[in-house]
């Protein structure tokens, strides 16, 4: 049988080989899918060898768990809309950390950690673990809309510093104490569990996809320490390299925000607007006959497309009216900001949906010094992502954040439902440009006009 | 002297994760963070050596077990099927202009 | 276990040198090639910790530990001064413009 | 003393670290310079740490031997000149893997390692370690000029795998013995070190920059594994490290120089020439004056320079042509491809040597568009990397390099001292063509010329 365990723990290492060249090929779109499809096969094989693990037993019930939690979040993965991806992004991974804490649960219920490094790190993936995982579920209830409000306490950061501070101390208590009660650890995970909860109520829906983030790398940890608890250097590895990659990520995202992590967990967006010049001037309306003309007869057009895009799910229609312009001549290319939408590369994912292939979308820094040969910028449900005022208004929020030059085009045309304001709450003073017309509809219904109206001038 | 190995591995992990990442762009954030998602999936392994060394008499352990192996294998699943499902919608445009 | 440990290292490791030297320009290839020479150089610390448990008495344990001692310390101040010599040298114009 | 251990061991993970950040800082040659200062610092911590390793005496003959070892090489460092770096580098490297060789072999003569992984790890260190060691040591003396000739056997390449075979079953026997006896500990190191120089012996000076890479990561792996047998994994990391990046930058060299590692080691180029089409027409000479006018009334200079500028040492001429010209209003800059020279960035220390910012340096895919509108390509002592038949000639030994552009230009001047042709050993047909004329002499006399000339002119 010791046998068995060296070749299991062989694979485990071509297992772990593999899932950090499946994340390499990520790096590029046109690998990206192999490399997921590679770690899809090693997980199976790490799934499979570990059945033989020495001395195991309960497999019928295992089996029975790895089914119904297997297929349900196949099925479930399936069925998602491509909108709804951040939320269910984040209840698998709240999945990951739950397992990583009950495996801490589990191993002390046994008394089978005391003292050292080892109780250490087990506790602290407990802690890690059950916060990713009742975060995430907020994060869950929040974006699928069951649960509306932003939930505040009166001094919200000194309560989850303070239940933080007593999670921690009575931790500690597990961690050193010969044989930790099971009072204590009962006590312990609920508070846990009680820290994720309260710590992400507060924060905005919008804010959510950095609070997302930061919850996969901490499960990512969680794993990470869970492993060295189980003696496993490959949980180990597949944690790690997660937790680091999860983290670099959320800082990627919240720069791209302009919004500090710190900001985003303890002085959340209220809704209120915030600051911010006054801008005189007044918005000018077009028709969606005069849009349609105006592009189809255009040379070069830009298309920008935001939050509202998604929302409205415009992606396929916006493609269909892109096609129509390019069979008759029109130049039609995508400017993707970084932040555009609420999650990070949230409008690349959309467009691809749709079938726009990925060498006609150009991110900020490629297509930035174009707009000023464009004829046409037009932005579809994106706002902060294009409002001047982060250029040279130093009270806005927004203040510093890159922003695209739609405003440097010959005309542009701004798609949105009315007066709303985008994500940061404040008012956009390209609206108020002489070259700027504003084509008020959801996008969806706008673009659809657009469309029919461009067909009927085919000739 | 374990213990000090696998701080090393500890710290290369970190760093590998870092280097991987910081050269995927914008682009396939999204996927990266779903794909990441799935990777650390891998604590099912973790979930079903720990229920199987569970005690069969005692119902409290495995039901931790029952639902730590539940959670892990719905995390690698529903990660591996949302990361593809997106992946799969990236495409060149050069096929189809050849078409 | 420790062993299987050592090979988690290994692998990070080796992926870890793939991935920073492929980000390295050949402008720099030439002083790359001697920093990691300098890098192997740590070979030194092992080279006194053998000597260091060598047989006081036995004047060929002495040898071969003066030995790897002395080629250990050679390689690790050779690489620095003539990486560090070469990178000396690089300079940006920048700089010199703005005289 | 425990705890003592403990800290040492903590002190090398942080060692660990700061190398690894330091050949990171090399990515860039703005922080090149600080990276290799940090790895010295770090050097310098885990040497001091050691000195505290529990258990340990002969401090006194140990310290001789750091001094010994440090001082010379230090002061021979300090001495080289930039010319001679590669064989330096030989040698520094080769005394590392003396190092991890020795000490696998005070491990063996102690009876300290036997059976297992251990075992085989220390000979699989010692044999490559050896190799590295006398492997170069030939390469200083080809480079150096101590050994002129490449040394040839008849079936060379049998007698090669031959002891190679010898070795390794030695070393099996050696590694699964119980109590291997001192006779066959010596007689394999005696073979693993005529090994390295059998193989090396017939590899000509051209090929040893690739040689050098190799055995630098040869060396990187001996010392990883004479790491792992003194259970000290800030070896097996460092060590590993180089040896992957070792291996990749080998690959590179060969790549670029369009010649396979194999045929490096096996089929080493003999100095006949081999192949290529006969090419018809005359060359055009030209003297420094005529040369001297093209450039200083041109408005773009592209200058090429290659082995020969190296040679001659003729790059502190190079620069202060190139400062006149452009005191002129002449906007000059360097083109480098990435094998010109001898060893991969030659040109560039060379250059950086004489005090040209490298902002000024364009690397083969910068710069080869720009070709067709420069005035004056100015080729010094290169030959290969400007063959236009590597483009076109199917039986030429360099088919398929890619080539700088020289040909496109305006006007090309050749400076080499005769007909001597490049490393390849072949005819160039651009000195051939009908814009290019040669300027003979050495570089640095050549160009000294061409200064006096330029200056001469200026009103
Ligand atoms: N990408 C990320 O990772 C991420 C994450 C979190 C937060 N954010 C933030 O989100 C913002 C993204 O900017 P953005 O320009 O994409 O969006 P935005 O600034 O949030 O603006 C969206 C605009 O779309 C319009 N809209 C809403 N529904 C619409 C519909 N059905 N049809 C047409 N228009 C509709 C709204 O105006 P009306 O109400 O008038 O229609 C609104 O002005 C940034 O501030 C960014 O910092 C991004
Ligand atoms: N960079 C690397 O890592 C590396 C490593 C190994 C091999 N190589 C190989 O080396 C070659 C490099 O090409 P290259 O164009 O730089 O050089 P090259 O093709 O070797 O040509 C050098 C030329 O310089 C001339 N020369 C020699 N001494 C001179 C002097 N004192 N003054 C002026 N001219 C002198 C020679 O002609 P005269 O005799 O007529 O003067 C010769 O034609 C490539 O084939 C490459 O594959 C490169």
């Amino acid at each position: 049988m010791m046998t068995a365990k060296w070749l299991i723990d062989l694979a485990y290492v071509g297992v772990a080989v593999v899932f950090i060249l499946g994340l390499k090929a990520m790096s590029s779109p046109a690998t990206a899918r192999k490399g997921i499809v590679w770690a899809g096969w090693a997980m199976i094989v790490a799934t499979l060898v570990t059945l033989f693990w020495p001395g195991m037993h309960n497999f019928a019930l295992m089996i029975v768990a790895m089914v119904i939690g297997g297929s349900a979040a196949w099925w479930s993965g399936k069925q998602v809309k491509m909108t709804d991806m951040p939320q269910m992004v984040a209840i698998y991974n709240g999945m990951g950390g739950g397992a990583a804490a009950a495996i801490a649960l589990l191993e002390f219920t046994r008394g089978e950690v005391h003292g050292g490094m080892v109780a250490l790190l087990a506790v602290l993936g407990a802690l890690i673990g059950s916060v990713a995982f009742s975060g995430s579920c907020v994060a869950y209830a929040k974006l699928q809309g069951i649960m509306k409000k932003a939930y505040r306490f009166p001094a919200q950061n000194q309560l989850n510093i303070g239940l933080a501070a007593v999670v921690a101390i009575l931790g500690l208590a597990i961690a050193t104490a010969d044989a930790p009660g099971m009072g204590a650890i009962a006590l312990f995970f609920v508070l846990a569990l009680a820290l994720g909860v309260i710590v992400t109520s507060p924060i905005g829906g919008a804010d959510m996809p950095v609070v997302i983030s930061l919850l996969n790398a901490f499960t990512g940890l969680a794993v990470g320490f869970e492993g060295y608890v189980l003696g496993n250097p490959a949980l180990v590895v597949a944690g790690i390299v997660v937790g680091a990659s999860g983290t670099l990520l959320t800082q990627l995202m919240a720069k791209a925000m302009n919004r500090p992590i710190a900001n985003v967990l303890f002085t959340p967006i209220t809704g209120e607007a915030q600051g911010g010049e006054a801008i005189e001037g007044s918005m000018r309306e077009m028709g969606s006959l005069d849009a349609a003309a105006t592009m189809r007869y255009a040379s070069r057009v830009i298309i920008i497309p935001g939050y509202g895009m998604a929302v409205a799910g415009a992606q396929h229609k916006v493609w269909e009216m892109t096609q129509l312009l390019e069979e008759a001549g029109v130049e039609v290319v995508f400017a993707i900001h970084p932040v555009a939408g609420r999650m990070p590369g949230h409008m690349n994912v959309l467009l691809a949906e749709a079938g726009v292939p990925y060498d006609k979308i150009f991110d900020l820094e490629e297509i930035n010094a174009d707009f000023a040969q464009a004829d046409v910028a037009l932005v579809i449900g994106a706002n902060d992502v294009v409002n001047p005022s982060a250029r040279t208004d130093k009270s806005s929020p927004i203040f510093g954040m890159p922003i695209l030059n739609a405003d440097m085009a010959q005309n542009v045309i701004v798609v949105k439902r009315g007066k709303g304001t985008g994500y940061s709450g404040i008012e956009n003073a390209l609206f108020y440009k002489e070259n700027c017309r504003m084509l008020y509809g959801s996008a969806q219904a706008a673009i659809g006009e657009v469309i029919t109206h461009v067909k009927s001038m085919e000739d | 002297m374990d213990g000090i190995v696998y701080l090393y591995v500890f710290v290369l992990a970190a760093f590998t994760g870092y280097e991987v990442i910081s050269r995927v762009p914008v682009i396939l954030h999204t996927p990266l963070m779903s794909g990441s998602n799935f990777i650390h999936g891998v604590v099912l392994i973790g979930a079903m050596v720990v229920m199987g060394h569970a005690d069969p008499d005692s119902p409290l352990e495995l039901a931790i077990g029952f639902f730590a192996v539940l959670l892990g294998a719905a995390n690698a699943a529903g990660g591996y099927v949302v990361t593809e499902r997106m992946l799969a919608m990236f495409k060149s445009g050069k096929k189809k202009e050849g078409e």
